[in-house]
């Protein structure tokens, strides 16, 4: 693996703070209720695999997750604005204020959207990337999978049918432990996630670091050549949710392991890193994280600006209008 | 024994909690319903009481919650399967309409379904488009299944005590916007009102609201509003879709001869439709008016509050109803 | 260019087979699509023909047969994915309703779903209670999707090019009794009957039968038998569920004044029930009788013959009820 | 293992002659139409699976299959008549002519049917085992599964909870190469099934020859001790239909491969075995064959002599009532 530059190495670092203030921001509305619903389910502690396994695409490839998504689309070139005007519901949001926190999506960026339903974006991913390999082309998809996610049906017919088929995509498991609030072990009854590729004849990749941004990089560059070139590929990213499940969270009590996983902070990580490798760059890492206060901030006002959607809205696109 | 004030979501525990003291074979299963106290909280202490034997969490497997669920009702078990929201239901439509409610049937009588599968329903707040579902009237469609749909703290007591009692398969739905709203419930523990018994929640003489669960709550404000102008709606709340008891309705009907239908679900092939379609033909001597339908708007629902809250209905178009039937 | 008598098998084909070779982007998916040339042999020939590219064996995953199609047609594809049976639509219900048929609205117009999920419907021949049903009112509750639903070989043929030319998701079902029956079929490649759109399969002035698919046929039949008792029958095929197409209905109800819905499916939350709702509420002041209802039994379907039978909607079951409102 | 008994060994061929000749003879009756309907699923050819692995019961334990169901209800002592009568649909039958081929079922043999949904009955395999292990009990559930089956969401729902709470449920996959008309390779992208096991960290049985009565005995006699004590199994036996798919089977022209399988017939592969060990069975062979087609005659005769279901039949059984 070639070197990874200091700018791009820069870059990562910007967008990992990027998440993490734009998640505790979104934390901060909630609860001055500018955010409202019963939903909202941050990114705070996955910043590097999100970070480290988009950069590995090309901007023709494609991202898919499920509603844990800010912090994908703002990896995938999201702009905050229309990020945080999705969130708060207004017009001017990626989704036009209809999806909300866990639809943002955005066509030109091929970013498919966050989807609600547990594992129910995994047959979309196989079919997004059964068009790539219809077409003749080499792109890939990047789909995440939560560790709850990969005990129900629809991780076993995709996986199966991307294996038959031989479909280009990366299934990215970010495993932070707990589907809501249950153990990954009390619901898989395989807990080492990544074996179940070899139900499906599979490439299996590696359990990655997923607090260690490069080595998140490192894997899924890997898997995405691989899956560009010959066919599905199954890792995971191991990880940690320092917000609990959701804001509806009231069980998340785990306060010693929240500890212990935020000694291994991935933004922390990325920072000792880049401080050792380039002594002069922390200058650079201030500015980075007020350039992104600023970033953070101006989408606040963004979104608190813009218009609520209206009744044209809400009747609009339930059929296609041409 | 006296009544006690209680919000619906503890009126349930104390059914399942009483059905679990009083029958060992009852036991509880589903996402969260364990160490996380249940999602929307029904469940709450009850793993602390009874064990993990008796309160299973499960993977996030709908199939096979519900599945499970009725293999081990056939062996003897009463199992009470939580599906944390109806919208998850529809991963697991078949396990439901195709073996919870077939197999007491297509086998003869040979086996019994006495399974309970629970569900949160309802929009609001939010939850937009793929998680707002009111879709009882989809599973009510299919024979073999009972379907409950309590709108009281009392009636969730006593319906979820006669459904975990019964030997059919029921849905069970609980609308989450009803879960925190007190009323009183008997502590009885033999406090339970029959499957398919409807119930007049308001008398009235110029008008007959029919509805059931969260519909209950619209129409009684709209009948409130109403009154003051000197119009009085009889509130009928079905209760259950499956089976279905329109003997009030139609005595009702006999004297109101106007009605409106309130349901929470989708307008189309709906709860409403059923009721209009039965109404107009049963009662066809006795209408001075069509039957008008209060239903949400058929759209997916939105996120942003302000068009969600345009989308769904309200007291008020239950009003607005009423006076077009008068 | 001159019409063709056809079996439905055959003009489903031909209407698949035409847009393929129309657009490049069209390709056939699902179980025994290819190499067993199709479960209902309406796909027989185009792996052949088209290869195994355009036309894929899936494996029984219903799951991710819908959720795949969907997936493929957002990227700009325009699948037709077999269900095989609407009964094995059942697992694929939330891919079809919480997906396709959500997808452009949650994302604001985002992305588009062309995709079209063919499906054998309906009952008869002793397929049992898991295998027989024609539940397409359950999918037609929900906005966002398509139903249609082809009573002839010649609107089969126009209506599945119109679906697959489309950008919206239909499910498009195919009555398992009908696959045999010829009729008329246009050759013309550009032979589309736009969605939405229903048609009078037979005039007449004293009763109303509303009627889709396999109850056209009944309807037609029943009809025959009540000319020769001088009551004539004007048949109207809805075509489709979803976009629901009530004018010819209204404009013929306005001079019979009576009318009879004839559905192949079961009764409740049903077909009929949204039809005769709309009725009553549309024509109130037109009508003579109430809207009467033919549908299958309230029952799971059993295997053995006589019983099947009895449970069964058919043409004298028409017949009767035209008598009963007239 | 123990040896098997001359007298066992007989009563497998027994149940194996029966099998094949109640299924041959349902063949014929399909085509005088006399059983009638769409679906007609034949277990020929399968008869060492189903005989070899019931024989490992005990008659607490408990029997589930798809709809290639009548092989496995005799091989569990379901009388031919009530089987045959079924078949026709008549009152007599064992579902009362409400259920049809794919739906024999016997409650007191503990045979819970046959289901006509691919791997619908998987989880309520899981559920019986989960009664067990409720009340403290050690039976086993003995549930037979299609490879195709092996592709459905409802199977990986079903095998990861049996893993997450132990239940005594013995998978057993008929792999007799097709789904219809689809090869295992072209529909599972791992065609060594039992392989699958290790995605619910499972135990692995073997991959046994399906044709072979006492291997398959002796495969299954491991995995039901092991279920019973510990927890569920996965295991493969290897198998063909003769029959094809089922009756509407049109594109079975696999005549090379299927003259390969009868050559390794289990009936024959048995017979040879007992005329080796037992030089002197000859003619109670014969006996045994003459015996089972009175069996079988007798039960076309009970069946075509019982009365139809009626009406009341027809209504009844929709609810319990009691
Ligand atoms: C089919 C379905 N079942 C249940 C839910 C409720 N639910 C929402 S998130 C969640 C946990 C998912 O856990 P995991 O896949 O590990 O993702 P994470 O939240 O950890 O990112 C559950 C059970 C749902 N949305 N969809
Ligand atoms: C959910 C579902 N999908 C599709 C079908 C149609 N179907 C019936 S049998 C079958 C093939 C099953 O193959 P396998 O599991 O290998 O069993 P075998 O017939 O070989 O015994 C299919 C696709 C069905 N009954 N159920
Ligand atoms: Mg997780
Ligand atoms: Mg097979």
């Amino acid at each position: 693996m070639a070197a990874i530059s200091r700018e791009t190495l820069l870059e990562w670092y910007r967008q990992m703070v990027l998440i993490r203030q734009f998640e505790t921001q979104c934390d901060i509305l909630y609860k001055e209720k500018k955010i409202t619903g019963v939903y909202l389910h941050l990114y705070s502690g996955h910043e590097a695999t999100g970070v480290g396994a988009v950069a590995t695409l090309r901007p023709t490839d494609h991202v898919i997750t499920a509603y844990r998504d800010h912090g994908i689309a703002l990896a995938r070139g999201m702009h905050p604005n229309v990020a945080m005007a999705e969130m708060m519901g207004k017009r001017t949001g990626c989704s036009g204020g209809k999806g909300g926190s866990m639809h943002l999506a955005q066509r030109d960026l091929n970013f498919w959207g966050g989807y609600a339903i547990v594992a129910g974006h995994l047959p979309l991913a196989a079919g997004i990337a059964l068009e790539s390999r219809y077409n003749g082309k080499d792109d890939v998809v990047l789909c995440f999978i939560g560790d709850g996610a990969t005990n129900n049906g629809y991780f076993h017919e995709a996986l199966n049918l991307s294996g038959v088929w031989d479909l280009p995509v990366v299934w990215l498991i970010e495993n932070n432990g707990y589907g809501m609030g249950t153990p990954v072990e009390v619901a898989s009854a395989q807990p080492e996630l990544v074996k179940r590729a070899i139900g499906y004849g599979m490439k299996e990749g590696p359990r990655v670091d997923g607090q260690d941004v490069i080595a998140v990089y490192e894997a899924v560059s890997e898997a995405v050549d691989y899956a560009r070139q010959h066919g599905p590929v199954l890792l995971e990213s191991l990880t940690y949710r320092y917000k609990g499940h959701g804001v509806s969270d009231r069980s998340y009590d785990k306060m010693a392991e929240l500890r212990d996983w935020q000694q291994r902070d991935p933004i922390l990580i990325l920072q000792r890193k880049l401080v050792e490798m380039f002594p002069d760059v922390e200058p650079e890492l201030a500015q980075i994280e007020r350039d992104v206060a600023k970033v953070v901030h101006d989408s606040v006002i963004f979104a608190e600006d813009s218009p609520v959607p209206t009744y044209e809205d809400l009747i609009r696109h339930v059929y296609v209008e041409d | 024994m006296a009544d006690k004030m209680l919000p619906m979501r503890e009126a349930l525990r104390m059914a399942l909690r009483e059905e679990m003291l009083r029958d060992e074979r009852v036991f509880v299963m589903g996402e969260e319903v364990g160490a996380w106290q249940g999602t929307h909280r029904v469940t709450r202490g009850l793993m602390d009481e009874f064990g993990a034997r008796r309160v299973r969490d499960t993977p996030i497997s709908e199939m096979v919650i519900a599945g499970a669920a009725v293999g081990a009702a056939m062996a003897g078990l009463r199992p009470v399967a939580e599906m944390m929201t109806i919208n998850f239901a529809f991963l697991a439509v078949d396990a439901i309409v195709n073996h919870a409610a077939k197999i007491h049937y297509m086998f003869n009588g040979q086996f019994r379904v006495p399974l309970v599968i629970r569900a949160a329903s309802g929009w609001g707040d939010q939850a937009t488009a793929t998680h707002s579902h009111a879709p009882e009237p989809i599973f009510a469609h299919f024979p073999g299944l009972y379907v409950g749909c309590p709108a009281t703290p009392r009636d969730a007591k006593g319906m979820l005590k006669a459904a975990i009692r019964d030997d059919n398969p029921v849905l069970f739905t609980e609308s989450i916007a009803l879960y925190g709203k007190p009323g009183p419930v008997p502590e009885d523990e033999d406090f339970v009102l029959p499957i398919g018994r409807s119930d007049v929640k308001r008398e009235g003489r110029h008008v007959t609201i029919v509805t059931y669960a969260r519909g209950v709550e619209w129409s009684l404000a709209a009948a409130d509003q109403l009154a003051k102008e000197g119009i009085e709606c009889e509130v009928i709340d079905l209760r259950w879709l499956r089976p279905l008891d329109m003997t009030l309705v139609y005595e009702s009907f006999k004297k109101t001869n106007r009605c409106v239908v309130v349901e929470e679900s989708l307008p189309r092939f709906s709860f409403g439709s059923e009721i209009a379609a039965l109404i107009q033909d049963e009662m066809f001597d006795y209408m001075d008016a069509p039957v008008k339908r209060v239903s949400a708007m058929d759209v997916p629902l939105p996120y942003a509050r302000e068009i969600e809250l345009m989308a769904l209905p309200n007291a008020q178009k239950v009003v607005d109803a009423v006076k077009e039937v008068l």
